[in-house]
């Protein structure tokens, strides 16, 4: 599935990025790799806390304190962004990469205008004047389906819905056309409805601007309807990495299994509803051995000592797990093609 | 409760906070074995001599008072005044340990009482909002609307010099803070499901208030009154100091600054040489404030992680 | 000294046995607006203050001498036959119609033959000799000071007229048109005023005895020691008023210079009525002489006094409370003045065992047995006093643990207040010389109409009618000073024997002033001397 | 937002309309004859039974409570305070000669604060680290718990007595006499700093501000502990928020982010507690002024307490809730300027 005649735009290598905190180090991020190649997206799934929003925020530097990207390398069209200094990044964010984040209403400041901060980008890139500032931004909103931009423009983020500010955010993220997009969770907040007129909108914008994504999310619904390929991210570590198409068809590992076991299907009974066991394990306190096994049905004795690593076992097709044969075998006995059906 | 116990005595500031208080309660406690009265009313600071200048720590009883003791049989506890005498002769050391006793009695009273009035007041307010909640929330507006310190300085005025009168003062201008604190806290419980199920039982509005909306929302105002325990001192010790406050000569230690305010400089090359006048009822005053202040503090962040760092 | 010559009987000019008194007048002396004085100005002047008389001014000193009478409104009553000056006017102040024929008389009749013009003299006209009129005239306070006939009707002030005098008469200070302006003949004209905070002056330079050396004198109140000190010591006030207590932190501040010793004419006193006002009255405990209190006739049993003479520590006050800085009154007439006297046995000492045995006399002994209980008083903020307040009761307590006297702390205007309803049964106050003669001493403490024996109540009253008040009025009359100074000496010696008050001490005062400020001179009589001055022969080098 | 404004001007007159009713009532607790003090320059008036009755008629003063009231808030609309004894003139007199002195010390003490205590404030939070963190907390607690007069007094014992650096009152003499009673020094303002100034008279202008120091220090270093303390706090809590990673996800340099993003927002709970400050100094200016004997109405209202001269001190506390009133006006509307969403609700 990987396409290798697109020119690949972001490589991300052995990425480590640990917190450093009063009660110990907090291994957030944990040697992750990835690519990613022009208009492509990328799916980044795991539960909250695996990590993955860290990995985002590891990719443009803006972690917040204690936080620190210890190891690895970005290249971000083949230049190592970890190598760059605040004000070469400074440059990069926002013109080559944008971040579309999960809370537009806390995302947005309260205190500037729509139209300020969408144009703020423009300004602080290209030194563009305010008059033409504020024409790109009737543009923008209009491009991203917001009626009458002229008035909204002057209008602040309280007084606009729940997805029209997460539209005025994309318009914001895609204001220099960005080579690189990062969205964290951008539907979350939102009700279904509004959700999949985002997701229909973001994959419209995607193609337009030929612009790549990084689509961070728990959702794997959401996912399935954008993504070209998925990584599944578990406590710090990517457990499974290929096509989005084999990760509904063919997963691997026990924690996709139980993810995807997880997600409410039309064909299915509620009773069966199933959800993974256990808790996110503690961050401070991972424990040995592979890091799922305390909530995993095929644990066995190696699992509790040995963890495995992450290696090719199918075409392109990359997992973590001593197991992967016996979740293949689970897997086939329920078909995931009902929620495939749903959203395509 | 237990959390917050431990929580107080594993943070530094607040033990050394808990610690000051403790001292300060022994010296309240045994005032009259630290510090034996002379007269009937102890809080009446007993003279040392009958010298007008202050004198320096250490001052031997002048032989006027031997001889006022010895003729009334009274025997000679104190042959000293250990941190020296005010202006008057009067005992500074005596004057600083009864008033520690004046010093929690102004503290607590004022701040039990105010801190009544405003939760009746403000648990009305919030239980029964309308109309009432609007009039008393403006009544407390206008309360609000005069400086506590120069609102509790009128009302001294009016009502004459003495203690009682200075607590009252405080009290009626003290209590607002509490009302708009435990408004708001009921405001949010109030919706609470149990609150509406008390409601939908057919409980007393009255019984509601006390067994279930005061017990969940007592707490703040608790933290709020701990902290106030401090200002309610620093204000009552203000006004003696402007002379508006407790009577001469009474164990007040606002009353002990204001004594040393005509000998703060002293006489030329000997800068200071009253120091002992002022320095005495200063530590004594801050310290006390500062245990509140340190124990609040504490119990606030406790309360609210998110108000962290916050005063 | 606007007049040429001072009158006495040797230069002709105190004429009918001190009845009249001719002044006649220095020419070409300027008030502050350039007029040039004239005799109708002094003439104003005097009317004017008489017909002021502010309640509670010092009016009375001029009223005294030439009308006979206490108040103008005393005057004017008797006059018109009602019983209060207040009845001739209606709601709104404005005098009835039926009265002004006689509010008329009264200046005509009485102040405008008081003080008369005569050529370029002017004549006063007594209504009886009074021996301490020259006194009273040559005072620097404000009832003899003259001011501008013409400029002052100009500033809306009495006209002069007759039938309008009593809309002037005691103005409260807003309606008063000179309140906050001036214009006399004085070496200073001041050029702000603020009040209780700063008075500013200007030298005039147009002043008939020569321009001052000085250009200009500020005046500050500056209420807190500690201020002034600090003023002091930065050379930004060349004068301060030091209290006696704090006198030992400027002796040896550098460049100043502290001038003791210097004897004032007051003195202070406990007072302790005959008789009090027994009605809502808290100050006497139960009322009775149960032990819980005094009855209210308390003090009117001579050993009572006499007991509490002999129960002050006189001298440990003066060495303490005034740094020594005072010395003992047998009696109210202070030393310095004619007819004081230091006979030692006038002296009351500090004797517990002597007080002992007053005590177990009084009451027939039931004092004694059963004890008693009041609040005796001191004005908030004076510590002198409080410390006099608590020695009593300290000794008190010695003589006989069954003696309860509470110290008590009252404003100044409720300490006035109850001591105008007398309801203090014993309490402090002092009495500054208004002008330099023992008249103006015995009848305030002893006289049956004094400012403040008047409120010894009834059993007092009546003794001194009959044995001061005689006494009181031969002295004024004559004009003999040997003869006056036995008197007063016969005075004093009823104020011992009858332990009338505590005579605490007489105040030694001082001046601190910065030692570049020279021409300094001491004046017991110009008031505020001790930390004031006389401008007038004041440089600084 | 304009009807925002008016609503609370509209709301003004009622709350001080409900301060003169509650002074009101603190008042008739006096009896008619102590009520009088207020109106008589001249003590021995009482003396006389008469003379006192006819002016407690005159004024209303034993009337039943509700018309009582209405002649009290007739005189003070004509701005009839009654008479200071304490001052020897008029109430409202003492207090417009007074107001200037007073005025020029908060003003000087607040503007500072504001300006200084915020900077400070952001630079700590920028700049966050621990012992600075516990540095501010301690400080602010410590200066929470010195009372004002032992502070002063102890800036007085210092700067006054040790050092000798700094004079008490308001002017030297010898300014004094400049000031007020020179022909060609005019008065434009009242506050001698900016008079001085505009006359050109450099050496008063120092004098008076040698004055000013010490009053200045003493009446707003609580306030600079607590408002550093409350805008650290403010501004970290707000560099957390999710729109200031917006804005450097944006590229926007970090200048911008704090002095721009952050700050505005996190002076939202500034200007509430900046204005809670400003009324707690107009508290302290009576311990201040009293301290220092600096010549304003704080000064003025202390002795007129200890003198028990109501009138001043009722004409002073009405003056003072006028004042709060109307700071905690501009404290709103600067509230709504600053966040849109109270501006535009």
């Amino acid at each position: 599935m990987v396409n290798d005649n697109k020119t690949k735009i972001l490589q991300v290598k052995d990425l480590k990025t640990y917190f450093f905190t009063e009660n110990g180090i907090v291994k957030a991020v944990d040697g992750v790799d990835f690519e990613i190649y022009q208009g492509e997206t990328l799916g980044l799934v795991g539960e909250s806390g695996c990590g993955k929003s860290v990995t985002a925020f590891s990719i443009v530097k803006l972690l917040d304190y204690p936080g620190k990207t210890v190891g690895g390398q970005v290249f971000f069209r083949g230049e190592d962004l970890l190598k760059k200094n605040e004000k070469q990044m400074r440059q990069i964010r926002g013109k080559e990469i944008s971040l579309i984040f999960q809370e537009p209403m806390t995302s947005l400041n309260p205190v500037f205008t729509i139209g300020f901060q969408i144009t703020e980008a423009l300004k602080v890139h290209y030194k563009i004047s305010k008059p033409k500032a504020q024409e790109k931004a009737v543009q923008l909103l209009k491009k991203v389906d917001i009626p009458i931009p002229e008035q909204r423009i002057n209008e602040y983020p309280h007084q606009l819905s729940g997805g029209m500010r997460q539209r005025a955010m994309i318009a914001m993220a895609l204001a220099c056309d960005p080579v690189l997009l990062i969205a964290d969770e951008p539907t979350t907040s939102l009700d279904v409805t509004i959700q999949a007129q985002i997701l229909e909108l973001m994959k419209t914008l995607l193609k337009e601007f030929n612009s790549s994504l990084i689509m961070i999310t728990h959702d794997l619904g959401v996912i399935a309807e954008i993504a070209d390929r998925i990584a599944v991210m578990y406590a710090g570590k990517i457990v499974e990495y290929t096509d989005t198409r084999s990760i509904f068809y063919n997963p691997l590992h026990p924690y996709t299994y139980g993810l995807l076991t997880s997600i409410p299907r039309l064909d299915m009974d509620i009773e069966k509803l199933d959800s993974i066991p256990g808790l996110v394990p503690d961050p401070l306190h991972f424990p040995e051995g592979c890091k799922f096994h305390p909530r995993c049905p095929f644990a066995t004795a190696k699992c509790r000592k040995e963890e495995p690593v992450l290696k090719e076992v199918e075409n392109k097709h990359l997992v973590r797990c001593w197991h992967f044969e016996k979740v293949k075998e689970e897997a086939k006995k329920i078909a995931f093609t009902g929620r495939l059906a749903v959203s395509e | 409760m237990n959390r917050i116990v431990k929580k107080l005595l594993s943070n530094t500031t607040s033990l050394i906070g808990l610690i000051l208080l403790f001292v300060f309660v022994i010296i309240a406690v045994f005032a009259p074995i630290i510090a034996p009265p002379l007269f009937s009313d102890p809080y009446q600071i007993p003279r040392m001599s009958w010298d007008t200048e202050p004198q320096p720590p250490g001052f031997p009883l002048s032989d006027d008072m031997i001889f006022i003791y010895e003729s009334m049989g009274e025997p000679i506890i104190r042959d000293k005044a250990i941190f020296g005498t005010a202006q008057g002769g009067y005992d500074i050391f005596y004057g600083l340990i009864w008033g520690t006793r004046t010093a929690f009695r102004i503290g607590i009273v004022t701040v039990v009482f105010s801190m009544l009035i405003g939760v009746i007041l403000g648990s009305i307010a919030a239980y029964f909002g309308g109309w009432l909640d609007e009039l008393l929330m403006r009544i407390t507006d206008i309360f609000l609307s005069i400086p506590f310190l120069v609102a509790a300085m009128v009302l001294t005025t009016i009502l004459g010099r003495g203690l009682d009168k200075v607590m009252i003062a405080l009290v009626f201008f003290g209590w607002m803070g509490y009302a708009r604190v435990i408004r708001g806290s009921i405001l949010c419980a109030k919706e609470d499901v149990y609150v509406m199920a008390a409601r939908a039982l057919g409980v007393k509005d009255y019984s509601i208030i006390v067994r279930h909306l005061l017990p969940n929302t007592i707490f703040p105002v608790m933290v709020q009154a701990s902290m106030n325990i401090g200002s309610m001192v620093i204000t009552a010790a203000a006004l003696s100091f402007l002379g508006v406050g407790a009577p001469l000569g009474y164990a007040d230690w606002g009353q002990m600054v204001s004594f040393a305010r005509n000998w703060i400089i002293g006489s030329p090359g000997h800068a200071g040489e009253y120091w002992y006048a002022v320095f005495f009822p200063a530590v004594f005053i801050v310290l006390f404030v500062l245990s509140w202040n340190l124990v609040g503090d504490t119990l606030r962040d406790i309360m609210d992680p998110r108000l962290r760092g916050e005063l | 000294m606007l007049a040429l010559q001072v009158p006495s009987d040797s230069n002709g000019l105190i004429k009918y046995g001190g009845l009249d008194y001719i002044f006649p007048i220095r020419y070409g002396v300027h008030f502050h607006n350039g007029d040039i004085l004239t005799p109708e100005d002094i003439e104003y002047s005097f009317e004017r203050g008489i017909i002021f008389d502010r309640a509670g001014g010092p009016c009375w000193m001029l009223l005294e001498p030439l009308l006979g009478v206490g108040t103008i409104e005393e005057l004017a009553a008797s006059v018109a036959g009602v019983e209060n000056y207040a009845d001739m006017f209606n709601e709104e102040d404005k005098l009835l119609p039926e009265y002004q024929e006689a509010m008329i008389r009264v200046y005509t009749d009485y102040v405008d033959r008081a003080v008369e013009v005569q050529g370029n003299n002017v004549v006063f006209h007594l209504a009886q000799p009074y021996a301490p009129f020259l006194n009273i005239l040559a005072h620097a306070g404000s009832w003899s000071a003259i001011i501008n006939k013409s400029w002052s009707i100009e500033q809306g002030a009495w006209d002069g007229e007759a039938d309008t005098w009593w809309n002037y008469h005691d103005p409260t200070n807003e309606n008063d048109p000179l309140y906050n302006v001036t214009n006399g003949t004085g070496p200073f004209m001041m050029t702000r005023w603020v009040p209780e905070e700063t008075i500013m002056l200007e030298r005039f330079d147009d002043y008939w005895r020569g321009p001052a050396k000085l250009k200009e004198v500020v005046f500050q109140y500056v209420n807190e020691w500690t201020t002034r000190k600090l003023m002091l010591q930065k050379g930004d006030a060349d004068i301060v008023y030091v209290p006696v207590t704090n006198i030992n932190e400027v002796k040896e501040m550098e460049g100043v210079e502290v001038i003791q010793d210097l004897p004032t004419l007051s003195n202070v006193v406990s007072s302790m009525p005959w008789t009090l006002n027994a009605e809502g009255n808290a100050n006497l405990g139960s009322g009775k002489l149960d032990g819980e209190g005094i009855p209210p006739d308390f003090f009117s049993d001579i050993h009572v006094r006499k007991g509490f003479s002999y129960l002050f520590p006189y001298d440990i006050m003066i060495e303490k409370a005034q740094h020594g800085q005072a010395i003992r009154n047998p009696g109210p007439i202070p030393k310095g003045l004619l007819g004081y006297t230091d006979d030692p046995e006038l002296f009351y000492e500090f004797d517990l065992d002597k007080a002992k045995e007053e005590f177990q006399q009084a009451w027939d002994g039931e004092l004694w047995e059963k004890g008693c209980k009041f609040n005796i008083f001191y004005n908030e903020g004076n510590d002198v006093r409080k410390t006099a307040c608590d020695m009593l009761s300290t000794y008190a307590k010695i003589v006989n643990p069954k003696f309860e006297l509470t110290p008590v702390g009252v404003q100044w205007s409720s300490y006035l207040k109850q001591f105008l309803a007398e309801q203090l049964p014993i309490y402090t106050i002092g009495w500054m010389a208004d002008y330099p003669d023992p008249h103006n001493w015995a009848p305030t403490y002893l006289g049956s109409n004094g400012t403040y024996s008047a409120y010894y109540g009834e059993a007092y009253l009546e003794w001194a009618t009959e044995n001061v008040d005689p006494l009181i009025e031969e002295a004024m009359k004559s004009t003999d000073p040997e003869e006056r100074a036995s008197i007063y000496k016969e005075l004093t010696q009823l104020a011992h024997d009858q332990a009338v008050a505590l005579y605490l001490y007489q105040p030694i005062d001082h001046h601190v002033q910065r030692d570049w400020v020279k021409g300094w001179y001491y004046n017991a009589m110009i008031p505020g001397m001790g930390d004031g001055a006389d401008f007038y022969s004041l440089y600084k080098e | 937002m304009l009807s925002y404004i008016i609503r609370r001007i509209l709301i003004l007159p009622l709350i001080l309309l409900g301060v003169t009713f509650l002074i009101f009532c603190l008042f008739s607790l006096l009896s008619p004859m102590e009520r009088l003090a207020t109106y008589i320059n001249d003590p021995s008036v009482l003396k006389n039974p008469q003379s006192a009755q006819r002016l407690i008629d005159k004024y209303h003063l034993d009337e039943p409570f509700p018309s009582g009231y209405v002649h009290w808030l007739k005189s003070l609309l004509r701005f009839d305070f009654g008479w200071s004894p304490t001052a020897n003139q008029p109430v409202w007199e003492a207090i417009m000669q007074r107001l200037p002195a007073t005025m020029e010390l908060v003003l000087y003490s607040i503007i500072p604060v504001i300006l200084v205590g915020i900077w400070l404030g952001v630079i700590s939070a920028v700049h966050h680290n621990d012992i600075l963190d516990q540095f501010i907390r301690v400080t602010a607690i410590i200066g929470w718990s010195l009372p004002t007069f032992i502070f002063g007094l102890l800036i007085l014992f210092i700067f006054y007595g040790m050092l000798g650096w700094l004079p008490p009152g308001r002017l030297s003499t010898w300014a004094q006499y400049i000031v007020y009673a020179e022909e060609g020094f005019k008065n434009y303002t009242y506050f001698i700093t900016i008079d001085s100034l505009l006359n050109g008279r450099l050496d008063i202008f120092w004098d008076a501000l040698k004055h000013l120091i010490g009053p200045i220090i003493t009446l707003s270093y609580i306030s600079w502990a607590y408002l550093l303390r409350i805008t650290r706090s403010s501004m970290l809590e707000t560099l957390r928020k999710d729109y200031i990673r917006t804005a450097r996800s944006k590229g926007v340099d970090e200048k911008t982010v704090i002095h721009q993003h952050a700050r505005k927002n996190a002076m939202i709970p500034v200007v509430t507690v900046a204005g809670m400050m400003i009324i707690r100094m107009l508290g302290g200016v009576v311990i201040t002024e009293t301290v220092f004997t600096y010549p304003g109405l704080g000064f003025w209202a202390a002795s007129s307490a200890q003198q028990l001269d109501y009138g001043s001190i009722i004409g002073f506390a009405l003056l003072f809730a006028f004042l709060m009133v109307v700071g905690n006006l501009i404290v709103d509307v600067s509230y709504a300027l600053i966040d849109p969403r109270v501006r535009l609700e």
